[in-house]
């Protein structure tokens, strides 16, 4: 086992995949003399090369279409925006290229490419630099979106992404890079398409994803506390979504608490819900509950951002009112 | 013969207005030429033909509105123009989403509607203990519970108490024969003097008997709670009641080395009657420290009882039935009773166990003393 | 009061104890408690409902004598208060 | 001006009168509702599709637009595959999903049209990018109109492909309008060429109603991109006959406009100059049209005859299917 940062174990993976395919490179914004907005990709122009390790001008469109240019050209390239909310730029060729070139041409053409972006907030860096828009993506048919939360995943789902033919997207929540913990040595490539069962419970199942997974883990323990035992779920996929695995829990415990940072209305918590109300309606004790942003533009002091990005006492209330008189 | 139509010249465009014909019958026409101005939303748009020949008709006059396709006017010779067909495109089936069921006005969880129906309960007639007092599956199966059908809710408890008892307690078990004919002829005798309302059953002095055991001994009335044994907090005796539709049930009868005799009967009368009527309150089932077993006249000799979590002693009394007793030296008929004792080995020993049991005899020895 | 009203009698009262049990395929000769699975404690509200509304009053040491349901009504009528 | 040799001018001749007939036909076909959505039409520009198509290799990259019937013609893809695609037959070159601006063809390296403007712009730069990382000599031109200018992604692509010296020939067929509005009434700067110059570009303007001089500054452009001297910029000033699509009132211009520009028409001009050569009679003439007319009707009926794509294909190619795993 060796003790490592979630920041460090996502290095590890960049590092493997540029050693393992020549055809791997990196380009985005500061990504090699500058080491990576969040120093992910520190020392890694160094050991690469300005070939494989590209800075790129501050032009997402551009790079990202370059991205997939290249990708249709052969390649297998990893781009890194800053963070989704920069994407927004680049929007257009994620959704009208990337995404829809394999069906719109007639299945002629695939787009092997892997797009890592920063997300959500809880840094005070204000409404422009806190979005969690994962939803936007998790939307689209044609990519795959995926939010790794543990360091085993953050270590082990660049290379499985990078294997997939079509467009990947990463999400790495920002408040998870200084995470600290243990990866055993071997740690590899992981699935993409299943969700995880994180603490195994009876009463009440919480679903979450990414940087939401700490606070959930510590809901679920004040709940344990107070002789409610809550199964949580990370559903490490936003899409497609792992339903047999989210059916199933509710399906045990007969009620649900969705905690996602993105903001309620049409979020990825309102999705599964639906089809939770589909899957297991005659499941159902209580009404799905979810805990999510308020629907504010994430404000910069730290009190408000807290006050808005859901924490673990509106978790662990949302789970008790589930329980109603028990 | 050619016909001149009303072009599609758009993608959302259904009708057109011709504004202006261009030519007049008996007019040549030339492949493209412009013969008609025709008014869009967009304004007004040149038409040209896409046949050559001779115009023969105008079939539309200018200033009317009809729809793409209609035919305007008519050539003659120059080859015929070929009627195609347009592509009809399947209109995607609706998709029909089922009706709601019919909801009752009752805040029901979807769940426990299910299972109402399932066991024919009316949910209307309960009282919700889920959120915002909805009623949960729990509320409908205690209600079914009721029920002279046995309920499947209550099956499953006491499979997974009773199972639980045998892979977590270590039980060892006694039995001891006890000649009860003294105790019987003295409330007999009792009886005869009282109207037959008050009169007493045999169980109610056998569970006074043990009442008068777990006092001397309250290890036997002991709960196992995380890893160590509780002491009892009163003499509450769970008392088996076997309910005509199946299952079992066993409430607790409160304080039972207390009070009469006659007052001891008529909380067992009680708590028979509401019990099988399924009136019992969820308090009743919690607290008994220990569980007397009875199978009654219809029983067998004796009876080796499965402790309730989390007690840790069950007495079981198998029938009282007739038996030849030796006396001093002679061989006598005396009504007996097997009385069995099982408890755990990680709070009382066999030794203890033995001593538990002669004590309730003893009690039986001296039933005005009950 | 013939013996027949006694018996409706008799099986109105043993229905409040039995609710669930269908007394018309009764056999008259079998001991009530084997055929209806009632213990002691039915039994004896059984006879208190007896005594009650049939005003006989049954000592224990003729419950030998009332075992079958032919027994009881042939007990109960032979003591039963005759009007007028 | 070198000129070309006789029997590549009758081929460009051939191609030009080949690429107005189709797209004359499909304006007709859209009148009769057999092809919906958005057409843009080629007519009036075919001389620098003409002109520049023939001078790619296998190898080398295309990346079109929405006016990309004369492109993907001339760049090898059947007159039936296109027809079908624009019918949405399952027989198109795109399965009949594309339609008219979504025409693909991995075997010619056509990498499709694209209905955002500049969209294609990036992909250019990529395609290009993986042909540098991987040291192949191909070339890719990206098409695209002088609307495209005005997009951002016309200076990040530019910048992007001086700053790594990428082998891309950005072609603006510039016609003078972006949709509905004229050049001077959407540029403040209306030469595109000192944008790529100042985006670090080397540019050029050449006639686009002449098909051998598109013939000519393609050829050069192409060799110096091969070469790796980094990226290229032609503007080619040409001129659409008919309107921006088929449901443009063409308020924006004046019909005198439209006839000088019709005067100097591409292939009744170069017609003429191959007459003065003595390589061309009415005959010859004749036996063009004769071919192409049968080529498109051809086309046409086999557009009409293939089926519809099943609707429980309907999910098929959203993703990649993988090895069972």
């Amino acid at each position: 086992m060796t003790t490592i940062t979630y920041r460090e174990a996502v290095r590890a993976a960049l590092v493997d995949a540029l050693q393992r395919d020549d055809r791997v490179f990196l380009v985005g914004e500061d990504v090699g003399r500058y080491g990576g907005t969040y120093a992910v990709s520190r020392g890694l122009l160094e050991q690469f090369g300005p070939e494989r390790i590209r800075d790129a001008p501050l032009s997402e469109s551009a790079f990202v279409g370059a991205g997939i240019g290249a990708a249709i050209g052969g390649m297998r390239p990893i781009v890194e925006i800053m963070s989704v909310n920069f994407s927004m730029l680049a929007l257009d060729q994620i959704v009208n290229t990337a995404a829809t070139l394999r069906h719109m041409s007639g299945g002629q053409v695939s787009v092997p490419l892997v797009i890592r972006m920063a997300t959500g907030a809880g840094a005070q860096l204000a409404a422009q630099h806190s979005h969690s828009l994962e939803v936007w993506y998790a939307h689209v048919p044609g990519l795959r979106v995926v939010a790794p939360a543990t360091l085993a995943d953050a270590r082990g789902m660049l290379w499985s992404a990078l294997q997939d033919p079509d467009p990947v997207i990463v999400f790495e929540h920002v408040a998870l890079y200084n995470d600290k913990g243990e990866l055993p040595e071997g740690a590899g490539a992981v699935d993409l398409d299943r969700a995880a069962v994180r603490r195994p419970g009876r009463d009440v199942t919480l679903i979450t994803y990414g940087g939401s997974l700490p606070k959930v883990l510590a809901a679920a323990q004040t709940l344990a506390e107070r002789g409610v035992e809550a199964e949580v779920v990370d559903l490490r996929s936003l899409r497609p979504l792992d339903d047999a695995t989210i059916t199933a829990s509710v399906r045990r415990t007969h009620r649900a608490v969705l905690v996602d940072e993105g903001w309620r209305s049409c979020s990825l918590a309102a999705e599964i819900s639906a089809r939770l109300m589909e899957q297991c309606l005659y499941d159902l004790e209580a009404p799905v509950a979810r805990v999510c942003s308020e629907e504010v533009p994430i404000p910069y002091p730290r009190h408000l951002e807290q006050a808005a990005l859901p924490q673990p006492e509106r978790i662990v209330a949302a789970a008790l009112a589930t329980m109603g008189g028990r | 013969m050619a016909e001149f139509r009303m072009p599609s010249l758009g993608a959302d465009m259904e009708a057109g207005t011709l504004v202006q014909w261009l030519v007049k019958p008996g007019d040549r026409v030339q492949r493209g030429q412009v013969i008609a101005v025709v008014e869009t939303q967009k304004g007004a748009i040149d038409v040209e033909s896409f046949e050559g020949g001779v115009v023969e008709a105008l079939l539309v006059e200018p200033g009317t509105e009809v729809p793409v396709g209609t035919t305007l006017a008519r050539l003659h010779d120059d080859g015929d123009a070929r009627p195609v067909a347009t592509p009809v495109v399947a209109a995607p089936a609706a998709t029909s989403t089922p009706a709601p069921a019919s909801t009752a006005t009752a805040r029901v969880s979807p769940r426990a509607r299910k299972r109402a129906s399932e066991l024919g309960v009316d949910v209307h007639a309960l009282v919700g203990t889920g959120p915002d007092g909805a009623i949960t599956t729990d509320d409908v199966e205690r209600a079914a519970g009721s029920k002279p059908s046995p309920a499947d809710g209550m099956r499953q408890a006491i499979a997974a108490a009773m199972s639980r008892s045998k892979r977590e307690i270590p039980h060892y078990y006694l039995w001891h024969a006890i000649d009860l004919e003294p105790a019987l002829q003295w409330m007999e005798a009792g009886n005869e003097r009282l109207p037959i309302a008050a009169r007493l059953l045999p169980a109610v002095l056998l569970l006074r008997a043990v009442a008068v055991a777990v006092k001397q001994l309250p290890e036997f009335g002991s709960a196992w709670v995380d890893g160590r044994a509780v002491p009892p907090a009163g003499i509450h005796l769970g008392f088996a009641v076997s309910l005509r539709t199946g299952g079992l049930v066993n409430p607790a009868i409160h304080d039972c080395e207390r009070g009469t005799l006659a007052d001891l009967m008529e909380r067992l009368r009680d708590v028979t009657a509401r019990a099988r009527a399924g009136g019992l309150r969820a308090s009743e089932y919690a607290d008994g420290v220990l569980t007397v077993t009875s199978l009654g006249e219809l029983g067998t000799t004796g009876v080796l009882g499965v402790i309730h979590p989390p007690q840790t002693a069950i007495v079981g009394f198998g029938a009282i039935t007739p038996r030849a007793w030796v006396v001093g030296d002679a061989v006598v008929p005396r009504r007996v009773v097997e009385v069995s004792l099982s408890a755990d080995h990680r709070v009382t020993d066999g030794v203890r166990g033995a001593a538990f049991l002669r004590t309730i005899e003893r009690a039986l020895q001296h039933p005005e003393d009950l | 009061m013939t013996a027949d009203t006694t018996k409706a009698a008799i099986l109105t009262l043993l229905g409040r104890i039995t609710p669930d049990s269908d007394l018309s395929q009764l056999r008259g000769d079998v001991p009530l408690r084997d055929e209806l699975e009632i213990d002691s404690m039915d039994f004896l509200n059984l006879l208190i409902a007896v005594a009650g509304e049939l005003h006989v009053e049954i000592p224990e040491r003729d419950y030998g004598k009332v075992l079958s349901l032919d027994a009881l009504v042939a007990y109960v009528d032979a003591r039963r208060p005759r009007a007028g | 001006m070198t000129t070309l040799d006789r029997e590549p001018a009758l081929q460009r001749l051939h191609e030009m009168v080949r690429m107005r007939r189709f797209e004359e036909k499909t304006a007709e076909l859209y009148s009769d509702g057999k092809i919906r959505g958005f057409l843009h039409l080629y007519v009036g520009e075919e001389a620098i599709a003409a002109g520049l198509m023939p001078l790619l290799g296998a190898q080398d990259n295309v990346v079109s637009t929405y006016r990309e019937h004369g492109h993907a013609l001339a760049r090898g893809v059947t007159a039936r595959a296109v027809m079908a695609e624009m019918f949405g037959r399952v027989d198109g070159c795109s399965r009949g999903r594309g339609g008219s601006m979504h025409l693909f063809s991995t075997a010619h390296r056509f990498w499709g049209g694209n209905a955002i403007v500049a969209g294609g712009l990036p992909l250019a730069v990529g395609l290009a990018l993986a042909d540098a990382m991987r040291g192949r000599s191909a070339v890719t031109v990206c098409f695209f109109g002088d609307g495209a200018v005005a997009e951002g992604e016309f200076h990040e692509s530019l910048n992007l492909a001086a700053l790594w010296r990428l082998p891309v020939l950005f072609a603006c067929e510039n016609n003078q309008y972006a949709m509905g509005t004229a050049l001077e009434r959407y540029a403040a700067q209306p030469d595109p060429c000192r944008k790529a110059e100042a985006l670090g570009v080397p540019a050029r303007r050449v006639d686009g109603m002449d098909v051998e001089a598109v013939s000519q500054a393609s050829a050069e452009l192409i060799a110096a991109v091969r070469e790796g001297q980094g990226p290229r910029f032609v503007e080619f000033a040409t001129y659409r006959f008919r309107a921006h699509s088929m449901f443009d009132a063409q308020l924006y211009r004046s019909k005198d406009e439209v006839e000088r520009w019709r005067e100097r028409d591409p292939i009744a001009s170069f017609e003429a100059r191959l007459r003065q050569r003595g390589w061309i009679d009415d005959a010859a003439r004749a036996a063009i049209d004769a071919a192409v007319a049968s080529e498109v009707d051809d086309a046409v009926a086999f557009a009409d005859a293939s089926p519809w794509e099943p609707v429980e294909q309907l999910l098929r190619d959203v993703t990649t299917p993988r090895a069972a795993p």
